[in-house]
């Protein structure tokens, strides 16, 4: 029952992670909480549907379109919604964040209905495993499987490659970056194509493992990240995949023990006392009061 | 090699530069010296192309690059060490280095750079792994320096690389700055250290409230009893 | 007698010592100067006396009481008053407003004045605020100003209305964080009979500077900061001719 | 007079007076949240929970303890801000961000609580009878929108009020002023939810019937595009805003289908090409006394100017 539960829970945190690496990446880049994130996880689930229901292409081909055209879809928003905001309040750069939001999943709701859609019989060959008396399915398994190898890679193209080093130094410092030569807006196009994918590849497999896609999936998912990224630490992403899992394991955990109706309750109260007594996150970083 | 013309800077309704002329040529060491909020850091920023011009022209080698971004100017062979060091802290000396090199791609190249800097600040060879949050002020600076000398820059601008030394450590880094310019590179010098800075410049310029007053010879200027009376009140 | 004193004090940033074991009296009546080189402390030293730091060792007492670790709000109420070095305006609202939130502490009426504003009592103190507002805006000749938004200001004319802000506390101690900075000789000067009058009024003044000449013009006492440490105190006269002061400022061989 | 008063409303057509109504109620929510966000500069992004609180509230007041309608408001806008207080207090010392998300969090805690609750109904939400009360309902609404006005503006114009701005145009310069940071945003969190509290009453009474699933994320953006519409700290763009908003969806009937796509992308735009709202930066008195032909400057001499702040 423990295993089972815990299985169910770091498969689910999984995805929290892969949607809470984008809310990471980009506030750690430009200090913006980018509400339309939800909405590119809610897009890419849907691309993802398109492909495999209307082109009936393999189900991690059409994850891997979804990633690219959600790619597409995050640097437009912040080329559109954020590049001329980036000098004026926070304020306004977020309403305009939760305008993108709005708007995205209203088209959603225009181009899909209301209704939820499965993924067709098939598309994904499901089998269930025993260990011990926990049924694991082969689905969760590749959850937790695609999760950590995009994660992996992402570490990657961040601490070894020569963009994700940019990145780290713009996130830092956005002029002393300018003056090394780095074009900042491309380093922080660049960060929204990566987190944009990584939140496509999310809504794939939450698609998946619920076996539905709505028009307003991308909401409750979107801000059940953001509490991730803040548990693990905003701004640190290794924060978020810890955040990600730990939030999924302690809901799973929740239902379990007959909190199902607070369901949605329990991520929110632990970002909440997570922000009262250690702001920073577990693994954040203490910010210096400027005078 | 350098030339400022006439230029005007503001910030919202604040003048920061009213018309400051002034130019470098190859191979000199440039000191601007002047009291604080005289406009010094601001002239090296809008040459870096990180703050924009409200008028006038800097040319660079015949070109102009008034309105070019920042990471251009780079390209273009002129680099900057910042007010305050700002070197990315999360990061290693290493990797604070390849930073530097952004704009290469020349493997070999690099490396050569980066033994020049190892060869010029051994501390930072020693302390190659550390991030850079954990190295001591002087050898933030060291670090600072380094950076931008891995683009291979031909002309490189020095906000007040003193600050917050003890004075050991600034004769060190002045030193340092002596070598960089007798290795090639010209140097233009933003410092408040107005002895120190004339006593290694060529040339000068001294600057109130966005303008030029002083220029000159740096030997004489260092004579010049209105530079001891802006600076001691005497 | 002593106003303001600081005894041994020392704050730490992680390791580095920003301040080191300070020792500062500031006579009643006086216009104290603190000088020294970039990064040598003065700030940081103005932002643990008014509470925005807390010193890691060491005490400062204002008038008597020890004031270090209580908060800012506090301790500008017990009147100190202060400017800051990179100007703090509330820039989007006029002159006088800010003026009049300077003189915060100088009001009684709170929430329930809110709903009380129009009847006489609240009015009665507004206008009492507003006529020494105006008063505070005029000490800094800005008084025809007073009803431009505070962004629009010139420079200098900011770094005189943050002064204003500062005295519309009715403090007994006025610290300016390099009040001179960016102004052209004519404003200096201009700033310098302000400091003066101040003065006059019996309000001590403690100043940080960079401009020698505003400094040893207008100074009584004058403390200098170098690397966290102080290095010298004393009058004008005696400073100018220290040679650790002079090396601090003007580098090694400048001693002559 | 009670009588005159209705024939009065009756005049007006169902349809029509209905939008009055919902405009009077948007504005003492708005003006609430102008308050919090406008005037203090706290970004609250949960204040259709403070709603919420007040909905249910004064509804079981009238459902259970058959209050009047006049002490069911009182009574709502009271627990409210004492909750938003109580809320208040902890959450305040974060700053932008991390007390807007905090906000959000709570607002969600809140939805689910009143879904799990007996006294709220659950998921069924409370059908509210229609108060009794001897003034016509909409002169009722519109009588409390006026109320919450004037006691803005005078908040606005008072020495409170001006701790309010300083605090929101720079926390640091206003704690070095004397003004006790702390306190002063935790009174303005119980102010923005008294008013709140007053408008969920009125909203729960005028519509007769609450869900918790109506005072979700979106009630709250709703709510503060009122404000941001408006220009932040403006107390006529704040009334602006909420009658246009409020009004917007009546005329965008005849495109329902795309209301919510349209609402947006303008808001988008809006923040893109005025960053400091539709009406920010106007000057209202300004227009006026233009509109009667006045110089905007003589008008304003030096002493009465003074009277105006």
């Amino acid at each position: 029952m423990f295993l089972q539960q815990l299985i169910n829970g770091i498969a689910l945190g999984s995805t929290y992670a892969l949607i809470a690496l984008g809310y990471t990446m980009v506030y750690g880049i430009i200090t913006l909480i980018n509400f339309a994130h939800g909405e590119i996880f809610m897009v890419g689930a849907f691309i993802g549907l398109l492909m495999v229901s209307v082109f009936k292409l393999n189900i991690f081909i059409a994850m891997a379109l979804a990633m690219c055209v959600c790619m597409v879809l995050g640097v437009v928003i912040e080329l559109i919604a954020y590049r001329r905001l980036r000098r004026s309040s926070r304020l306004s750069a977020l309403i305009s964040a939760i305008g993108v939001s709005i708007f995205l999943s209203s088209l959603a709701l225009m181009v899909f209905g209301a209704d939820a859609k499965g993924f067709p019989e098939g598309a994904f060959p499901l089998h269930q495993i025993h260990i011990g008396n926990a049924d694991i399915s082969t689905l969760q398994l590749t959850i937790i499987g695609i999760a950590a190898f995009l994660m992996l890679g992402l570490e990657f193209i961040v601490q070894k490659t020569k963009i994700g080093k940019a990145m780290r130094a713009t996130s830092e410092d956005y002029a002393a970056a300018a003056l090394m030569g780095i074009n900042v807006n491309r380093v922080i196009s660049f960060t929204f194509a990566l987190g944009s994918a990584l939140a496509a590849a999310g809504g794939v497999l939450v698609g998946l493992l619920y076996n539905a896609v709505s028009f307003n999936m991308g909401l409750m998912a979107g801000l059940k990240a953001f509490a991730a990224a803040v548990l693990g630490g905003i701004g640190s992403i290794p924060g978020a995949m810890l955040g990600g899992v730990l939030l999924g394991v302690t809901e799973i955990f929740g239902v379990a023990i007959g909190y199902s109706s607070y369901r949605d309750a329990i991520a929110f109260a632990i970002l909440v006392l997570v922000l009262l007594f250690k702001p920073t996150g577990l693994l954040g970083q203490k910010i210096q009061k400027k005078v | 090699m350098l030339v400022v013309e006439d230029l005007f800077v503001n910030y919202k309704a604040i003048k920061a530069l009213n018309g400051v002329s002034c130019q470098v040529q190859q191979g000199e060491i440039v000191a601007l010296i002047g009291a604080n909020g005289a406009g010094k850091t601001t002239i090296l920023n809008t040459i870096s192309g990180i703050v924009p011009a409200a008028s006038g022209k800097i040319s660079f080698e015949g070109k102009d690059i008034t309105d070019i971004p920042p990471h251009e100017i780079v390209r273009m062979g002129i680099s900057q060490v910042p007010e305050g060091r700002r070197v990315f802290s999360k990061m290693s000396v290493l990797e604070n280095l390849e930073m530097g090199a952004f704009v290469r791609n020349d493997k070999k190249g690099i490396q050569e750079a980066m033994e020049h800097v190892f060869q010029l600040f051994p501390r930072l060879a020693e302390r190659r792994k550390q991030l850079a949050k954990t190295l001591s002020g002087g050898e933030q600076q060291m670090l600072a320096m380094g950076r931008a000398l891995m683009s291979n820059p031909r002309l490189l601008l020095l906000d007040e690389p003193s600050m917050g030394l003890a004075p050991m450590l600034v004769e060190k880094i002045f030193e340092i700055i002596q070598e960089i310019n007798a290795s090639g590179t010209t140097i233009m010098l933003v410092e408040q250290n107005a002895h120190m800075a004339l006593s290694i410049a060529s040339r000068a310029y001294v600057l109130e409230t966005g303008t030029v007053v002083l220029q000159g010879n740096a030997a004489e200027l260092a004579a010049d009893p209105e530079v001891r009376k802006a600076y001691l009140g005497e | 007698m002593a106003i303001l004193t600081l005894d041994n004090v020392t704050i730490r940033f992680g390791g580095l010592v920003a301040v080191d074991k300070v020792n500062l009296a500031v006579e009643e009546g006086n216009i104290q100067a603190l000088i020294g080189p970039n990064g040598a402390g003065k700030s940081t030293l103005f932002n643990l006396i008014t509470g925005i730091y807390t010193p890691t060792e060491g005490e400062i007492r204002f008038d008597g009481a020890v004031i270090s670790g209580r908060q800012t709000h506090q301790i500008a109420a017990l009147g100190i008053g202060r400017t800051f070095q990179n100007i703090r305006l509330f820039n989007e609202l006029p002159v006088i407003e800010n003026v009049l939130i300077g003189a915060h502490t100088r009001g009684k009426w709170d929430l329930l004045g809110s709903i009380l504003r129009p009847t006489p009592w609240v009015k009665r103190e507004e206008e009492q605020l507003l006529d020494w507002a105006m008063e505070c805006l005029d000490r800094v000749d800005l008084a025809g100003k007073a009803w431009e938004v505070a962004s629009n200001l010139s420079y200098g004319e900011q770094r005189r209305l943050e002064i204003a802000r500062a005295l519309a506390l009715k403090p007994r101690i006025l610290l300016l964080d390099e009040p001179a900075a960016g102004m052209n000789p004519f404003e200096k000067q201009v700033l310098m009979e302000i400091v003066q009058k101040i003065r006059q009024t019996g309000m001590t003044v403690f100043l940080v500077e960079h401009d020698m000449k505003f400094v040893m013009g207008i100074s009584d006492q004058i403390a200098v900061l170098d690397y966290g440490v102080k290095i010298a105190e004393g009058k004008p006269e005696e400073v100018r001719v220290n040679p650790q002061v002079i090396e601090a400022y003007l580098g090694k061989g400048a001693k002559q | 007079m009670a009588e005159f008063l209705q024939n009065i409303v009756g005049a007006v057509d169902p349809y029509t007076m209905q939008v009055i109504v919902n405009i009077g109620i948007a504005i003492p929510l708005a003006l609430g949240l102008n308050i919090i966000t406008g005037l203090t500069g706290q970004l609250s992004l949960g204040h259709a929970a403070f709603m919420s609180i007040g909905a249910f509230i004064s509804a079981i007041c009238t459902i259970r303890l058959g209050f009047p309608f006049a002490l069911t408001l009182v009574t709502s806008g009271l627990v409210t801000a004492a909750i938003g207080a109580m809320i208040g207090f902890p959450i305040l010392r974060l700053s932008g961000d991390y007390l807007a998300i905090c906000t959000l969090g709570f607002a969600e805690i809140v939805k689910v609580i009143f879904l799990n609750l007996d006294i709220t109904n659950k998921a069924l939400g409370l059908t509210v009878p229609a108060p009794k009360s001897f003034l016509p309902m909409p002169i009722y609404v519109w009588g409390i929108a006026i109320l919450s006005i004037v006691f803005v503006a005078f908040l606005q114009s008072s020495r409170f009020g001006r701790a309010l701005k300083a605090i929101r145009e720079d926390e640091i310069a206003a704690e070095a002023m004397g003004i006790n940071l702390a306190r002063y945003k935790v009174q303005s969190f119980a102010i923005g939810s008294f008013l709140a509290g007053v408008g969920g009453g009125l909203y729960a009474h005028f519509l007769g019937y609450i869900n918790p699933s109506d005072f979700g994320f979106l009630k709250s953006v709703d709510i503060l595009s009122m404000v941001v519409l408006g220009g932040l700290g403006s107390i006529p763009g704040t009334v602006i805003g909420a009658a246009v908003l409020t009004a917007a969806p009546e005329f965008l009937r005849f495109m329902s289908e795309y209301r919510m796509l349209v609402y947006g992308a303008l808001l988008v735009c809006l923040m893109v090409f005025r960053p400091n709202g539709l009406l920010g930066g106007v000057n209202f008195t300004g227009l006026l006394l233009k509109a009667i032909g006045r110089n905007i400057n003589e008008s304003i001499p030096r002493e009465k100017g003074r009277r105006k702040l």
